[in-house]
């Protein structure tokens, strides 16, 4: 056959609950109940609190850069209940704070984190989460690994990896994509297409009419949903979660989403986006439409609204208490942790707190008798 | 003469060449409407447009390697990387493509391509955003590295750099961009690649360092003794270094300490102290002293001022040389 | 709408010229004349003659790992008569090795780079062709920065670079996909999928159905051609470069072709894939399959066999001989070419030949006064 | 005692370590079917099956990454990299995750795997597969770096590797793959990671040099007077890298010439050099010197032999040393 097609592919946008709150109750079901929806909107009300109180503390300099995750949180959210807390592996980028405090991270630990501290990243034990990654798009490897163990060990988790659409340009995302794909691992790949690389738009970001499609090339599955709908965050996520616990490998999903914020703190995105964009996204965020949602259903009132501030309040005050009350680490904690035992001569430079070796008596400068073994 | 920092001085510049050669195409993440995440670019992309002054994708190895080949199709490209840390993906096309293409084809394609940089700690920045790796690739054959530490210097170099036709690593001192000012001549001018700046004569003791430090070893100057007579010199470029002026400071001081922020172990200042002692072994009064980043992560903010290397420890090893 | 579909796509293959020298007469329309045909299916049979002279001079220990281009020849020729010799780059693997012979790369080039020499890839004046890559997928990225160079500067030329299928796995396959979606850059990327990556087949590779749908995800226009049928890979590269030099930018072709040898001269192929495989594949020999087309034609003959034939063979043993009677490079040529100066230092190197610096009075060691300058 | 090259024992070793520890997974290009490029995985995936033995798609990111990931998850991975040419796309993930993972997340997570990497010149082959990096992963803090030089090490420092709860780097030198044999005990053996080997004591120059370079450093040895007492230290592990060793030898010999294939500027040998200057002083007779890769590219093989150091550059090394 001279021309016969040999590949045919398409990708669906799912929305559940639109802007107003208006839900569709046929792919609604068996999605999230009133109960589970009001737990995420205090969640994401506390979350964007601590947004707030964080950027606060950089601008007063009690804490260095901080990246908000304002506009965002219904991705985190609604991921986050869709999987199995201690059996599912949350492998995050730094926009997806929520969705870490419901699988157990200590809120402190963020803060920590930001404040230039590394214990912001010692998660405690049994808690299946990897810290804030830095290196935009390196960290999805790790999930497909950490997926990859789990399927060789016979576990039934799925490792779940966020990251953003300026994520996707980076090489270690076609290798992750990639490794998932021929391994077959349980691993939901999450995109926050926020529509911005800090001042980046997405269209100079890749010449794809939708991230989703980026998914086709490894023959996963993909689709797109509406970031700014937990319903259909949840449904999404749910959907590639069982089936990648069913063998059926990894998923892909591009949430439409946008961050209403800066970059970061360091950041003015007044330099590079027009008021009339943000103020179009302000009327899709997602705390607006699921109150609207929870209101239309009688399941909220402007008392229920203020106590919930004021316990975000309360809350974020005691995690900003808690992570200030924190004492500098000491200087040995820079050297203590680099290898399980500490090389002698890292072990001198902890000690003395000097790289250069003078001050002795030449012949003995900094030596041990010959077979002296070091134990820490 | 308009007094600058580090920041103005390479920006003016960029503009200033960009004028002069069609050639220069700058491209990186942020470097357009948002004048980079340092604002060394800002106000180019309106001047120059968008095909000049290019926005790219997030992927810093098809940044490098893009520019390679802009560079071997008549181009000079100018690449930015947003902070040395994220130069990790880039660094197999900077090693194993621009620093190799014009050896293994003996000649016949060559990659002029200036590489900026922001590089070093002292900001307070998220991890990987305060490494310093010039030993890296200086080690790897083939590419030049500078590390200029003043607003003129930044200027010559920068002009050394991107007419230069081989690849040169330009290494951009964070800590420097907005914390010292002084005239920079508008004039043209370059400053030789190799060539490293006497900061002050002395006869005691040869202070070598570049970057940030410099300014620290200023630092460690004033709280020395009056009568201690330190030679403190900025190596600008890492390579190729002056040894010659390494070397000649070494003979007539006889005492030398090294300074740099990156790690101890396999940095610079083990090369250089290497030199010192196969060139200048009977001139040596005591071993050459390094005050570097000790042998493990730059830590996250809290601890960075312990990690680099301060004033106070720069001083106490000059001393300890002194005393030996 | 809850559900809406996002994105659709189709990929199609193309062959014109089947496995018994038939041709479809409307798909070759405006493709190759008779007289192209002939002088492609010469430089398809010098070129094996070549592999099979290489392979010798390895065997013998007189040339270091050789990788054969046998079976894969039709993609180099279909593609290099499609593009301008002098006026469009080629940025090649190492398979590709007849369609640099006709963009004017002399033939002992080739043989000079496996004989270990670097004067093989100094490409002459002139010519628009990089040379052979060794690291699997990093040269895209160069074709693309030619390319765009070409764009800025408002040239008619058009970049096309060749690998295998083992290197779409590589991050920088990715970034080179992306920059040239993104900057619409006139680069074509002529995958050679002959469906092994050394001993790795193309399932493990990919999880895709086809390598073709990775062009998908960067909105790269892209289809499947039969890559040992020279009608098609003409025309599928023409059809690109048409494209590309009337500002369509980038292209993808994924040509099915199989090497009908070992991986190199390093490899023996029997350790991981079957003779019927390989026998399968020998019915689809390009070579074959075009002299049957010739001779359906009444435009080839034994006698015309023969006498290309025999000079190839004269041909190749000239190459040989010219490659062979090129001295040792002097051991300056490894130091001369680092920089476009070299730097004193290494001026001492190759002067002396050694590292180390002793040897000579202390206080002269190796030194130059003060400010004299080095030059070459 | 059998017997075996080095291929034979570091192949023997992975089976028996396969055997006793379940989480050990190999992983990279062509370690399946193919046995490897030089045969090192051979039969293995025959006997521990597709699923412990995986021939992976060809990505050096990707197999560094995923193996990382695995040893979060639990594994043991042992990822291999066709040649030490080809860490550069790994290197980000190598040096910027692998190695500070358990730094930054103050011992939280552990990255527990072994990289093989088949390394350092000698046998003819095409470019980039002929390369020397240790210098580079030593540098960059977090990453242990071993060269074995003969199969009864090799097997004793892939144990140690193996069994080490951090990232080590295990540099194979193919040069001496098949070129040497020696008798390799059956039984299970550990050499601790940062401990060298006297490979022959001597008062007069010490030489201190790994890898395949230690055949070399024995022929130069030949050629040498009768009455010259060389110590030949063979480091074995790079990163930590045995000081003690290399000092006391110093001390006793106050003269020391460093060998490696490695480019010279930025290398290991610096650093060796510099220790020495900075712990043994006052004992040097004579500045230690580097005999060394030139610092241009590795050429290709009809210059590779005049590129690595000869025996007979080693010698006259040792010979202007003694008599400095
Ligand atoms: C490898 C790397 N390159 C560059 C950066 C600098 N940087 C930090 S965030 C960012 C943009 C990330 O965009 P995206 O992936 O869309 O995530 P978002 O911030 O929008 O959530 C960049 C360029 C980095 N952190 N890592
Ligand atoms: C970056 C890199 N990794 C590994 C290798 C070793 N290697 C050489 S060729 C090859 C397979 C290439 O397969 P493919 O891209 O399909 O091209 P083919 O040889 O089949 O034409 C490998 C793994 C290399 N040369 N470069
Ligand atoms: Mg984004
Ligand atoms: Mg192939």
């Amino acid at each position: 056959m001279p021309i016969r097609t040999v590949y045919k592919a398409q990708i669906d946008h799912m929305q559940i609950l639109d802007e107003d709150g208006k839900l569709d109750e046929k792919l609604a079901k068996n999605t999230l109940t009133d109960e589970q929806v009001v737990h995420l909107y205090e969640q994401m009300t506390i979350c964007r609190t601590l947004d707030e109180v964080a950027f606060k503390l950089q601008r007063s300099g009690r804490m260095g850069t901080y990246p908000q995750n304002k506009g965002q949180e219904a991705n985190a959210v609604g991921a986050a209940i869709a999987l199995e807390k201690g059996t599912d592996w949350l492998v995050p980028c730094y926009r997806e704070n929520a969705a870490l405090f419901m699988h157990g991270l200590p809120m402190h630990y963020i803060l920590l984190h930001w404040m230039g501290d590394e214990r912001g990243n010692q998660i405690p034990d049994g808690l299946k989460i990897t810290p804030l990654s830095i290196p935009i798009g390196t960290h999805m490897l790790h999930a497909v690994g950490i997926a990859w163990a789990m399927k060789l060990r016979k576990e039934r988790g799925v490792a779940c990896t966020f990251f953003g659409d300026g994520a996707t340009s980076e090489g270690d995302f076609h290798g992750a994509m990639n490794f998932a794909g021929t391994q077959q691992v349980p691993c939901i790949f999450y995109c926050q297409n926020n529509q911005w690389a800090i001042s980046v738009p997405r269209e100079i970001q890749t010449a794809g009419e939708t991230i989703a499609q980026k998914a086709l090339g490894y023959g996963m599955p993909t689709m797109q949903v509406d970031g700014n709908d937990i319903f259909a965050v949840y449904k999404a996520t749910k959907d590639a979660a069982d089936r990648a616990r069913a063998g059926g490998g990894p998923s892909f999903i591009e949430a439409i989403t946008y961050r209403l914020g800066d970059h970061t703190t360091a950041d003015d995105a007044k330099r590079y986006r027009s008021a009339e964009e943000v103020d179009s996204w302000k009327l899709k965020d997602p705390l607006i439409r699921t109150r609207k949602y929870l209101e239309r259903k009688d399941q909220w009132s402007d008392k229920k609204q203020s106590e919930l501030d004021e316990r975000a309040k309360k809350i974020t005050a005691e995690v900003v208490k808690t992570a200030e009350g924190i004492e500098k680490p000491h200087t040995d904690d820079m050297f203590n942790h680099l290898f399980s035992e500490i090389p002698a001569e890292l072990r001198r430079q902890r000690d003395t707190l000097r790289t250069h070796s003078l001050g002795q008596e030449p012949g003995q400068v900094g030596l041990r008798a010959p077979g002296q073994a070091e134990h820490v | 003469m308009p007094e600058l920092n580090l920041v103005q001085a390479i920006n003016t510049t960029l503009a200033q060449e960009m004028e002069r050669d069609e050639r220069l195409v700058l491209l990186g993440e942020d470097v357009g409407a948002n004048g980079g995440v340092f604002r060394v670019t800002e106000g180019l992309q309106a001047r120059f447009g968008a095909e000049r002054v290019v926005d790219s994708p997030l992927d810093e190895s098809g940044i490098m390697g893009a520019a390679i080949g802009l560079a071997m199709g008549g181009m000079r490209p100018i690449p930015e990387i947003q902070f040395e840390g994220f130069l990790g993906p880039a660094y197999d096309q900077l090693v194993n493509h621009a620093g190799r293409m014009r050896n293994r084809t003996r000649g016949a394609i060559a990659v002029p391509m200036t590489v900026r940089v922001p590089w070093g700690g002292g900001i307070h920045a998220p991890e990987l955003h305060s490494d310093s790796p010039e030993a890296i690739y200086t080690h790897h054959p083939g590419i030049k590295v500078v590390v200029p530490s003043t607003p003129r210097d930044a200027k010559g170099l920068l002009l050394a750099a991107i007419r230069d036709p081989d690849p040169v690593v330009f290494f951009e001192p964070k800590r420097v961009y907005r914390s010292y000012k002084e005239e920079v001549p508008e004039e043209d001018y370059t400053i030789p690649i190799g060539q490293a700046k006497m900061v002050s004569e002395g006869t005691d003791v040869s202070l070598i360092t570049w970057g940030s430090m410099v300014f620290e070893c200023l630092a460690a100057l004033d709280n020395l003794p009056e009568d201690v007579s330190v030679e403190l010199i900025d190596l600008r470029s890492i390579n190729p270094f002056d040894r010659d002026a390494v070397i000649q400071s070494v003979q007539k001081t006889g005492r030398c300490v090294v300074v740099h922020e990156a790690a101890k172990t396999a940095g610079m200042g083990a090369e250089i102290a290497t030199v010192i002692q196969e060139e200048a072994f009977l001139h040596l009064q005591a071993p050459v002293q390094r005050v570097t980043g000790f042998d493990t992560i730059m830590p996250y903010y809290k601890l960075e001022n312990e990690y680099l290397p301060s004033a106070k420890r720069i001083q106490e090893a000059v001393e300890q040389v002194l005393a030996y």
